[in-house]
């Protein structure tokens, strides 16, 4: 049992973090916090991966002429990737919002929604 | 040698548990203290107190090595930087309009702290 | 219970309860500095983790860029965040309930790879190559492909230099975009003077309109 | 025995995730996130050396500075709501 949660506790935190940034970007009205969701969402990704990588013993794959074991380096390649077009697309999102804000004056979902119908 | 060696083994098993404990105190500190700068002092016990001797005790661990000049740069910059932070915080909670509680609970007077209420957000 | 295994299983936990945190909080600016906690914790586990590399990665990008461009945002933008409509949060949790109900449930399959486990597919697959390219194996005399120490930019620079690449143009496009969209707001500030950048509704729809 | 130095750093992340979550003012909450990254550079040295190998420093060296670019930047925003203004009425704010 207690393996079985130890095994698992890293998923675990994984599905709550998932949930949690899903939670922000449905229910949340407001485009900066609906960004932040996403961000929460994305680092979920970010800790599966890197916990898929993880090797019992081993340490990080950065050599130093010893033998020892070495965790798995290809999920730290495609995170590093990741975060960096990550940090793109939320300064792309949140330039959109700057944008959004002058043009509506507000940042909220459903007073934008309100004036196009209005128009 | 072998004495040097227990004593300094000693001397940096003691700076750390001294370390961990002061970070402890502080963080109980900035969870309990009234106000912003009470809390204030309970940060600079961690960022002096606890950081100090936690790094000072990994410098005894790691000898005359590389580590233990990055320990030394770290420790450098956390000693010019937490002051500044330290000073920069509380000028701008000053300039905010917040202002100390200069009294003792018995006064039971508690307008020290949330007297701009503009400033105070949900919790 | 190893040393690294406890570590993660309370920072994983702080990790947890931060994201709770930002969820529940309407001040904007409160996130913005939990969401810095956030990254910082995170950077933490990829420590414990052993991705070195990712850990400074997200250290600079995380806890730095991303703070700061959160505040410029605040700063053209409102600090204080609604709530949503009841019914839009109840259906929220339903969906959100439902989903990690099913990944919950998917986890406790007994095909499940588990945490650290050296046997699983991604372990024996493609990554012991990888290894082997770069270090000398044993008393093997035969000669390593790639001759830097860290794998993670053997791999990244050498073997999947296209996907970088890519990543490069990524970010510029991204950079020319916000270029571009901002730089719009600017060139319309200086037609019409005195208007104020954050000001009212109507000036701006005003403005919007002459476009 | 790098335990009991991580124990206490841990106990107190915890504590100060504590407070910056209940706030209640934008300056405490700025407080903790600077604790909690000192606390943060301390646990990246001590880990190293739990793990068994020390030369990641580095990341601990780049916390630390980026700590304390982060918070100057937080504060700078809400005195002005800028990032690059000059500081000349600062001395009368005193008064």
């Amino acid at each position: 049992m207690v393996d079985l949660i130890l095994g698992l506790y890293n998923y675990w935190i994984v599905i709550a973090l998932m949930m949690a940034g899903l939670y922000i970007v449905i229910s949340r009205q407001n485009l900066i916090k609906k960004l932040i969701g996403l961000n929460i969402f994305q680092t979920s990704v970010f800790v599966l991966y890197i916990s898929i990588g993880k090797v019992f013993g081993g340490t990080a794959p950065i050599l130093d002429g010893t033998d020892r074991i070495y965790s798995n380096p290809l999920p730290h390649v495609l995170i590093l990737t990741a975060i960096v077009v990550g940090v793109a697309t939320a300064a792309l999102g949140l330039a959109l919002v700057v944008r959004i804000k002058e043009e509506y004056g507000t940042i909220e979902e459903d007073d934008i929604n309100q004036m196009d119908d209005e128009s | 040698m072998e004495i040097v060696n227990h004593i300094l083994f000693y001397a940096s098993w003691a700076l750390l548990a001294a370390g961990g404990l002061l970070c402890v105190i502080g963080a109980f500190g900035l969870v309990r203290f009234p106000e912003t700068y009470t809390r204030m002092h309970a940060a600079g016990v961690i960022d002096t107190g606890g950081a100090l001797l936690i790094l000072a005790g990994l410098m005894l661990q790691s000898g005359l090595t590389l580590e233990t000049v990055k320990l030394a740069l770290i420790m450098f910059f956390l000693l010019f930087t937490s002051p500044t932070a330290g000073y920069a915080l509380a000028r701008g909670t000053w300039s905010a309009g917040h202002r100390p509680i200069t009294h003792t609970r018995s006064d039971a007077r508690t307008d020290g702290h949330s007297d701009s209420a503009g400033m105070t957000d949900d919790g | 219970m190893t040393v690294e295994e406890i570590i993660n299983i309370v920072l994983l936990t702080m990790l947890a309860l931060t994201a709770v945190g930002i969820a529940r909080l309407r001040n904007l600016f409160a996130v913005t500095m939990l969401s810095g906690i956030y990254s910082l914790l995170s950077a933490s586990i990829f420590v414990v983790l052993d991705a070195v590399d990712v850990a400074f990665t997200e250290a600079a990008v995380g806890a730095g860029i991303t703070t700061v461009l959160l505040l410029g945002t605040l700063m053209l933008t409102d600090r204080e965040a609604r709530d949503g409509s009841r019914a839009n949060r109840a259906g929220a949790m339903i969906v959100v309930v439902a989903l990690g109900g099913a990944l919950f449930y998917a986890t406790l399959d007994p095909m499940m790879p588990r945490f650290g486990d050296p046997r699983t597919p991604a372990q024996t697959h493609v990554a012991p190559q990888y290894l082997k390219d770069t270090v000398p194996q044993g008393s093997s005399k035969e000669p390593v492909k790639v001759g830097i120490p860290n794998v993670v930019t053997t791999v990244l620079a050498s073997y999947r230099g296209y996907d970088t690449l890519g990543e490069t143009v990524v970010i510029f496009t991204a950079g020319i975009a916000v270029l571009l969209l901002l730089g719009q707001r600017r060139r319309r500030r200086r037609d019409t003077p005195g208007q104020n950048p954050s000001g009212n509704k109507d000036a701006d729809r005003a403005a919007g309109a002459e476009d | 025995m790098f335990w009991a130095a991580m124990i206490g750093i841990l106990v107190a992340l915890a504590l100060a995730l504590v407070r910056a979550i209940a706030g209640p003012t934008v300056y405490d909450r700025i407080l903790a996130v600077n604790s909690f990254g000192t606390l943060t550079v301390l646990a990246l040295s001590v880990i190293g050396f739990l793990m068994g190998r020390p030369d990641f420093l580095d990341i601990a060296l780049v916390y630390a500075l980026i700590n304390f670019i982060g918070t100057i930047a937080v504060l700078k925003f809400l005195r002005y709501g800028d990032f690059a203004r000059a500081t000349q009425a600062d001395d009368n704010d005193l008064v």
